[in-house]
């Protein structure tokens, strides 16, 4: 990725940013122009109620802001950093497939509109992941992020699907407007836990943080994009929109504010024990998608408010910190912060754009200070869940203040590293995107061009917010008494990073017991049930099969037996041809019989020919003279094929029967249930309509006095017809074979 | 003991002509006694086995109007074409239909019943018989 | 018990005679022999479904099995004489 | 009387599946057609056999007797006798191709498509 | 008219001797079984052209208690399976009494 | 026979696109008229056989025609295995034996249909005669003639119960109560029949034992055909003609359904030949089949049939893109072969598409067929089943970005592999069914109305 | 008549009884195939002239009587060439155990 290698430079496809670039003017446009919301509706699929619902309200908007603005430069600074990259033409078109599906995302009103362009986010994800996929370790991160994604997405699906059948509404907005008067649904706390898993796992919240790092091996531009500005508040969006309907539910506010809690902790925690500078930056990420979680499910009106200025923050500071990284990668070929010391001289602009980025990280307590004050008034009697909670924000507050000192102070300040040779500052399309959404987040912080589109996102979590507390949010005093803290505890952390990062990199047993390991844990698991699965289904042994598909018909069989009115009726009755009958059964019998005791195969062939003979004598004497004649026949004919093939058999004799008492179970229940079931045939009484009409039209409408063979040939024709293919079609199947035996010996 | 029966070679020929005029017999009366295409067949293919048994197969092939598998393939060919001549005046598949004559397209099926089951079967009595 | 019934039943002791045959050999020969007499047996038992039914039709059988019962003895013949291939490929 | 033939067909159906597990590529076929035989047993049997009147019509007769056996059970069986024949020539030539290229009759034997499994997760390796 | 005689002839004997020997094989069977010693013999028929050999085999094969097993067409002899071989001339001497003279008649040679 | 390939091809194809016509004109007289019926002889009903068409035996006869077409197209640049006389006719009954299927309205004359199928196969299966094709034949053989003469079984009892074959009578006359008490026995064995030849767990093992050996134009059809064959005549008979069976035995079904579903993936994510790992996931799919007939209400009949469709295209399509797979990097074990993202990014992309319609993401044609069973699966409160389902999904994106990973990723193993150029016609075959499967995924209306009111009667009794 | 016809047909009952003891009573294969066909042959011909008799007796018609005489030419007509095989199979397999 470091230019080693210099490919012919083809098209740099900078001109793609013109589409986020226009998307965002229209957005922008539109947004002076068109009060929100903005609703579009189109039929689609109208038999399942899933139509092209759009609709885009402050919270919409604020993320298409976001997706289309950053997207913008990010399109710039791709058409840099990937300059020498050969197949950066299919990055490009999956990264725009990307954003595309990030706009119908956010502004889906329809649960599977939404769904669809969900899962398609995780897709793309998934191929932009694994662009280097000539790496081993970037192709598992990418099937990772998948299957953990999409897997999470799966449960949306059930989720979602549940609370429009709760609701009885298939749109978001619908869904959050009937909500409050199904609170009560039994079905609601299993739907919420299955949307929840699906936000989860893409918002990459504990236990399923740890895709988000390994997704690192995705190239910066998409790391900045998908994996820290946009695609990963996908699940956040979702809470917050749903937060509105679910705010006064405990479930959800308790499932909200521990995953959050734990998220944001434990990321940062793992956070120090990274030296890649790109995975610590994930690791924060991680970090501030859990405070965000933790902050939707906070129930005060001010919390919402909260949840958009950090979201948007959040974007503006990391998505340019990411670009740092990916800069010093570039220029370095190395992202880990021991081997990167110094480079401000190098790399002035990047280390400029670090600086204000950094600030910006570590001076962002305005939303926590806020939280920290609206919690504590608004909340009394759970104030030591709410304390345990607000600590851990200064905590959290604190790693990221760390975290923008290692991005921002450590690698470029210092003595330069002198192993490395000469490194050179980065071309402007990799400066120039960083420096302006960097810029652009500073404007904001002092120009409140974005409040109103804050207000309005923030509404949209939380209806009850007044114009009032925006301003209060602001205040200065809180500002300054929380930031004070926490910078001072952010400056201990990153004074002691490297020791910290030494200690914790000392805890094996957080690689052993992880999620990450459980995953792989998971992933082998799956492949040894599967192989313990494969050795008892799939073993090859065809006499294993047949026993099981036997044992299981006769099982279910037995089980229908048992569940159906069934009685039996035997009848003793005696005609004078039951003595007939009698001679034709000892045979059938026997020959069976024999054709299990014998062992030379020609005579397991003449006893089992004499089941045939038998049958046939059974039709002389029950009036089937034509079907005795061809049993007959079938039977003199088949003697001739088999006596010609029984030579290819090898020795004249067959292996003796086993007799296992299984098999000879088996066999018993299955003549049992012959046995009962032509019982039970015979307490019913025939229906002979078919026979009647077939008998009284045979010859004045078919003109054929034997009435089989005008079934045969005339009334069911068609039958015969199948039957002579049949016939025909099984020479032609054998073709080969007997080819093979002609000649001797088949291959 | 001479290799091959003199006595069976030469009954075999006139035993087979015997077995083919009873395997017609028994093909055309089939509609109104017991019989039909099926039994008439597999009584054609007796008699072509019985030839291939005792004269081999050549001699049996010779005395078989096509190839086995033309044979048996005509056969559903003959049995779907007497099926098609009901679609042609506007009835059902399979409809048959009789002349005054006695003629019907019934004959032409069982006729193609009868050849599929000849052919198909004494392609296999043949390529087994004629092995190695 | 009527007169055909006990003929009947004196076929089915010919025919369970010719399995035993069928059964204990020791021959592929002997198995041959008390298959044949099956044949008969048969044709005896076609005949007496006709003459029980009163019916020509199962008379038809029986010529059907007298034309084509020998073949499969011929079959078996042919087999016996051509021996197993015994040996394995 | 139908309890005769009941026992007889389910005397058939019990040896026809011994047949079919006894480990012999010969027998498993022969308990097939055994089966096979056992089950056009039981189709015959939905006529509710005891009538020894043929479906024929008599000469004179304008339609069949009263009394007269059931066509239309005779009809299916006839048909499947003839398309389990075929499909029993068919398995026999098959049996006798496997019998002759695997030298050997032992149905368990076949597993050139359905390899022992030795490593658990990635299965031995084979040519296609 | 000679041969329509022989032909009558024949008949009349065909129908004699598998009475006969029918009954001299069932008194066999009925009270010989173990005992029996049954053995080979071969025939020769001299004179006669194939056609009407094999009719002679298939006829002494018709009997009771005589099979043909082969016929040589070369040396002019029948290959002959007999139930009894105590008294094996005295059935030779019927098959050439009761079958050969007529058939040879029937074929056109001397008798 | 045997000495002229190209015109035997030719013939072979105008005959599959007569085939397609006819199948459209059907469809398009059952959209426009209603049920289609034609009673064979011209006989009256219910004495003689009878076919009859609805807008879902009709669709399907048109799907099978479709994919006959496609799989011949590429069969005629396929060569797989030399040039065998038998193979267009044994196609050719295949095809003709599905439609039948489809078609008929008679339970005898449904079972020699399948026996036509059965033999069909078998000499598709025997074709190549080497050992592994014989093999595998013999155990489809051994395995499916347990199912067959079950079926055949059932058929007869049910009509010595009922006295009647015709669907249509047995659906008035199953509905009497001296019956509707009795019948369900033998409804459940010809149901057992049916799921062995479905391949149902635990009565699969003749599909993964066999299936792979085929070449894999023939793979395609009948990896897509058979199995759902089974499947559309299982929805059929407890759907609509013997809706009354107890639900209890409905039920068992589901939770075979269940079972099926998971056994078919935990199958296909032991194996590394990309054949392999898609017969198995037909034995998963064939779980949600089975799924939405258990749940036993109009709409998931509908949902099933859309999956059927589904199914059968995606499925074959997927065989053929193994076979493309095959024909570029010369294997089709994963652990052999790789470099094809790089190296044939129009095959990856044609693989996504269907990989990703199995797993059912939207919108492509899987994603719906599974958001109508399990919505379905859900309104009857049928959560675990709904939820299995879903997990299963997630188990066959495993097996899918297994196959993606190893075989379109990973670099080809062999250093400096040239990979070889799939002929154009083949691709040909693929894109067509590809693009039917986008068409059913962006535009599904049609189908998902088309279905509804084709099933709306269906277990009408309960 | 009818009664001659029964008489007939009960000896020929009998007498395929007897050869049917002849084919487990006689010492070897080539023996017994001399009770198997000619013997059972017979008495099946037999049969069908008692049978014969009878429908003549009871005035059956000719559809009996000239089946039943067609079935016993068949049947003579190919008794010899299934012993004849017979026993040249017997031989055969002597002459391979030897
Ligand atoms: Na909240
Ligand atoms: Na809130």
């Amino acid at each position: 990725m470091s230019g080693a290698h210099e490919h012919p430079a083809g098209p740099t496809w900078l001109w793609l940013a013109a589409i986020p670039l226009v998307l965002f003017l229209l957005l922008a446009w539109g947004l002076v122009r068109q009060p929100l919301p903005w609703q579009f509706d189109a039929a689609w699929i109208p038999s399942l109620s899933v139509s092209l619902a759009f609709r885009i309200d402050g919270l919409s908007a604020l993320m298409l802001a976001l997706v289309t603005g950053i997207g913008t430069w990010v399109f710039v600074y791709a058409s840099g950093y990937l300059a020498h990259e050969p197949r950066r033409g299919r990055l490009f078109a999956v990264l725009l497939l990307f954003m595309l599906a990030m706009v119908g995302a956010v502004s889906a009103d329809n649960v599977i509109v939404l769904f669809l362009f969900w899962e398609l986010t995780s897709l793309t994800s998934f191929l932009l992941v694994g662009f280097q996929h000539r790496r081993s370790h970037a192709r598992s991160a990418a099937r990772q992020a998948l299957l953990i994604t999409m897997g999470g997405g799966l449960a949306l699906l059930g989720g979602l699907t549940l609370l429009a059948q709760i609701t009885g509404s298939w749109t978001l907005s619908g869904i959050v407007a009937a909500a409050p008067a199904h609170l009560a649904d039994a079905r609601l706390p299993y739907a919420l836990l299955l949307v929840l898993l699906g936000a989860f796992t893409k918002s990459a919240q504990f236990p399923f943080h740890f895709w988000l790092p390994n997704a690192m091996s995705a190239p910066t531009p998409v790391s900045a994009y998908l994996h820290s500005a946009t695609m990963v508040k996908l699940g956040i969006y979702l809470m917050a929109r749903l937060d509105a309907a679910f705010n006064d539910l405990l479930l959800w506010e308790a499932t909200l504010v521990a995953t959050g809690t734990v998220t944001a902790v434990w990321a940062g925690v793992l956070a120090l024990r990274e030296r890649d500078l790109k995975r610590i930056l994930a690791r924060s990420t991680v970090s501030a998608l859990g405070t965000l979680t933790l902050l939707v499910g906070l129930p005060n009106p001010g919390a919402g408010l909260a949840v958009v200025t950090f979201l948007f923050a959040h974007a503006l500071y990391k998505a340019p910190l990411f670009m740092v990284a990916g800069n010093i990668d570039h220029a370095t070929g190395t992202r880990i912060i021991d081997h990167l010391m110094g480079l401000r001289r190098a790399m002035p602009w990047t280390a400029a754009v670090a600086v204000l980025a950094g600030l910006s990280m570590a001076g962002l307590p305005l939303s926590f200070g806020f939280v920290a004050k609206d919690v504590m008034s608004a909340a009394k009697a759970e104030a030591e869940v709410l304390a345990l909670v607000s600590y851990a924000t200064v905590f959290v507050n604190a790693i990221s203040v760390a975290v923008a000192g290692v991005a921002a102070v450590r690698v470029f300040w210092g003595p330069p590293e002198t192993a490395r040779g000469p490194v050179h500052e980065v071309s402007w399309r990799m400066l120039l995107p960083p420096l302006a959404i960097v810029l652009l987040g500073m404007e904001f912080d002092f120009v409140p061009t974005a409040d109103p589109l804050l207000l309005a996102a923030a509404r949209v979590i939380a209806p009850g917010l007044g114009a009032a507390d925006l301003s209060a949010s602001y205040g200065l005093d809180v500002l300054l008494s929380a930031t004070g803290l926490t910078v001072l505890v952010g400056l201990a952390f990153f004074l002691s990073w490297d020791r910290l990062h030494q200690r914790l990199q000392a805890m094996h047993w957080l690689d052993r017991y992880g999620p990450a390991a459980t995953y792989e844990l998971l992933l082998r698991g799956l492949a040894l049930l599967a192989a313990r699965q494969t050795r008892l289904l799939q073993h090859g042994r065809l006499t294993g099969y047949l026993r099981l598909a036997l044992a299981a018909l006769l099982g279910m069989g037995a089980f229908a037996w048992m569940n159906s009115d069934t009685r039996l009726s035997l009848s003793w009755t005696w005609p004078p041809q039951a003595w007939a009958w009698l001679v034709a059964g000892v045979l059938i019998v026997a020959g069976a019989g024999a054709a299990l005791r014998l062992r030379d195969r020609l005579a397991v062939l003449m006893a089992s020919g004499l089941v045939g003979y038998g049958s046939a004598a059974l039709f002389l004497f029950a009036g089937a003279p034509d079907l005795a004649f061809t049993q007959f026949a079938v039977e003199t004919v088949l003697v001739v094929v088999a006596a010609s093939v029984l030579p290819h058999y090898g020795t004249g004799q067959a292996r003796a029967v086993p007799w296992h008492a299984g098999d000879l179970l088996l066999a018993a229940a299955a003549g049992l249930g012959t046995f009962l079931l032509l019982a039970h045939l015979d307490g019913l009484p025939p229906d002979t309509r078919l026979a009647d009409w077939f008998g009284a039209n045979s010859l004045p409408a078919a003109h054929g006095r034997n009435v089989v063979n005008v079934i045969i040939v005339d009334f069911r024709a068609l039958d015969t017809l199948g039957e002579i293919a049949v016939v025909a079609f099984s020479l032609l199947a054998a073709l080969p074979l007997l080819a093979g035996l002609k000649r001797g010996t088949p291959t | 003991m001479s290799p091959r029966s003199t006595l069976l070679a030469q009954s075999a020929r006139p035993v087979y002509l015997l077995l083919l005029t009873a395997a017609l017999w028994i093909l055309l009366r089939g509609h109104n006694e017991p019989g039909g295409g099926f039994i008439g067949g597999l009584v054609a293919v007796a008699g072509s086995s019985l030839l291939a048994i005792t004269l081999g197969t050549h001699s049996a092939r010779r005395w078989q109007p096509l190839p086995p598998l033309s044979l048996a393939m005509l056969g559903v060919g003959l049995a779907l074409a007497s099926g098609l001549v009901g679609p042609v005046t506007g009835l059902p598949f399979l409809t048959h239909v009789w002349t005054d004559s006695g003629l019907s397209t019934v004959m032409l099926f069982d006729l193609g019943v009868f050849c599929a089951v000849w052919g198909a079967l004494t392609g296999y009595v043949y390529a087994l018989l004629e092995e190695g | 018990m009527s007169w055909l019934t006990g003929f009947v039943l004196a076929a089915g002791a010919a025919a369970l005679m010719g399995f035993y045959r069928l059964l204990a050999g020791p021959t592929r020969t002997d198995r041959a022999v008390g298959l044949d007499i099956l044949f008969s047996v048969a044709i005896v038992l076609a005949l007496l479904a006709a003459w029980a039914s009163g019916r020509t039709v199962y008379l038809d059988v029986a010529i059907g099995l007298a034309l084509i019962g020998f073949v499969a003895t011929l079959a078996w013949a042919r087999l016996i004489q051509g021996g197993d291939r015994g040996d394995r490929p | 009387m139908s309890t005769l033939l009941a026992l007889v067909i389910s005397l058939a159906v019990a040896a026809g599946v011994l047949l079919l597990l006894s480990r012999d590529l010969f027998r498993l076929i022969v308990g097939l057609a055994v089966l096979g035989s056992a089950v056009n047993l039981i189709v015959f049997m939905a006529a509710r056999p005891g009538s020894l009147i043929p479906p024929v019509i008599e000469s004179g007769a304008q339609q069949l007797a009263a009394g007269a056996a059931n066509p239309l059970p005779q009809a299916l069986v006839l048909t499947a006798i003839v398309i389990g024949f075929a499909l029993l020539c068919f398995a026999l030539v098959l049996g006798a191709w496997l019998a002759r290229a695997t030298a050997d009759d032992d149905p368990d034997a076949l597993r050139e498509t359905e390899p022992v499994a030795t490593d658990p997760v990635k299965p031995p390796q084979e040519e296609a | 008219m000679k041969r329509l005689l022989a032909l009558g002839l024949l008949g009349i004997n065909f129908l004699k001797d598998v009475v006969t020997s029918g009954w001299t094989t069932t008194l066999i069977i009925l009270f010989r079984g173990r005992s029996l010693r049954p053995g080979f013999v071969r025939l020769a028929y001299g004179e006669l052209p194939d056609t009407a050999a094999n009719f002679l085999g298939a006829l002494v094969t018709l009997t009771p208690g005589t099979t043909t097993v082969d016929i040589d067409l070369e040396r002019r002899e029948f290959l002959l399976h007999l139930l009894d071989m105590d008294h094996a001339d005295a059935t030779l001497d019927s098959i050439r009494r009761d079958f050969l003279r007529p058939i040879r008649i029937l074929s056109g040679g001397a008798p | 026979m045997g000495t002229r390939p190209r015109l035997r091809r030719s013939v072979s194809l105008l005959g599959t696109a007569a085939l397609v016509l006819c199948a459209a004109l059907l469809l398009h007289a059952v959209l426009t008229r209603g049920t289609q019926s034609m009673a064979l002889g011209n006989w009256p009903l219910p004495y003689a056989i009878q076919f009859a068409a609805d807008g879902l035996s009709a669709a399907l006869v048109l799907i099978a025609a479709g994919l006959g077409a496609a799989v011949l197209l590429v069969e005629s640049v396929w060569r797989e295995g030399g040039a065998a006389p038998g193979l267009h006719p044994l196609l050719h009954g295949l095809l003709a034996a599905c439609c039948a299927v489809f078609l008929a309205a008679d339970l005898f004359n449904l079972y020699v249909w399948f026996e036509l199928m059965l033999i069909a196969t078998l000499g598709l299966l025997v074709l190549g005669a080497q050992r592994r094709h014989a093999e595998a034949a013999f155990k489809y053989f051994a395995l499916s003639m347990l199912g067959t003469l079950l079926m055949l079984a059932a058929v007869g009892l049910i009509y010595g119960a009922t006295g009647q074959l015709n669907f249509a009578a047995l659906r008035a006359v199953a509905e009497q109560p001296q019956l509707a008490a009795v019948l369900p026995v033998y409804v459940a064995l010809l149901a057992l029949a049916l799921l062995l030849k479905a391949g149902a767990f635990p009565l699969f093992a003749w599909l993964p034992a066999s299936y792979h050996t085929l070449p894999a134009p023939v793979l395609a059809l009948a990896g897509g055909l058979l199995t759902k064959v089974a499947a559309y005549v299982l929805l059929r008979l407890l759907g609509d003609v013997f809706a009354a069976t107890p639900g209890v035995l409905v039920e068992a079904l589901g939770w075979l359904a269940v079972v099926t579903m998971v056994t078919g993936v935990l199958g296909a994510a032991y194996h590394w030949d990309v054949r392999r790992i898609l017969a198995f996931h037909i034995v998963s799919q064939i779980g949600y089949l089975l799924l939405g007939i258990a749940l036993a209400t109009p709409a998931a009949a509908a949902g099933t049939a859309f999956f059927l469709f589904h199914n059968i295209l995606v499925k074959a399509n997927l065989f053929l893109i193994a076979g493309l797979m095959w024909r570029a990097a010369g294997h089709y074990d994963l652990r052999r072969i790789g470099g094809l993202y790089p190296a044939r990014p129009l095959l990856a992309l044609l693989f996504l598409l269907s990989a990703f319609s199995l797993v059912g993401v939207p919108p492509t044609s899987g994603f719906w067929g599974k958001f109508m069973l399990l919505r379905e699966a859900f309104a009857e409160g049928r959560y675990v089943w709904g939820g299995v389902a879903l997990a299963v999904g997630l188990l066959t994106l495993y097996s899918m970005s297994k196959i993606w990973l190893e075989g379109f990723w990973k670099p080809h193993p062999a250093e400096g592999a040239v990979l070889a150029a799939p002929p154009r016609a083949a691709y040909a075959g693929v894109i067509l069914l590809s693009l039917l499967i986008l068409l059913m995924g962006v535009f599904p209306e049609p189908i998902v109305h088309g279905v509804q009111s084709a099933t709306a009667q269906f277990w009408s009794v309960r | 008549m009818i009664a001659i016809g029964w008489a007939l047909c009960a000896l020929a009952i009998l007498l395929l009884l007897i050869a049917a003891a002849g084919i487990l009573r006689l010492p070897d294969a080539l023996a017994r195939q001399h009770a198997a066909t000619k013997a059972a042959t017979l008495a099946v011909s037999l049969f069908a002239l008692g049978l014969m008799l009878v429908a003549w007796g009871s005035g059956w018609g000719w559809a009996w009587i000239g089946r039943l005489a067609l079935l016993v030419l068949i049947l003579l007509l190919t008794l010899p060439l299934a012993s004849h095989a017979l026993a040249r199979a017997g031989v055969a397999e002597r002459q391979q155990g030897a």
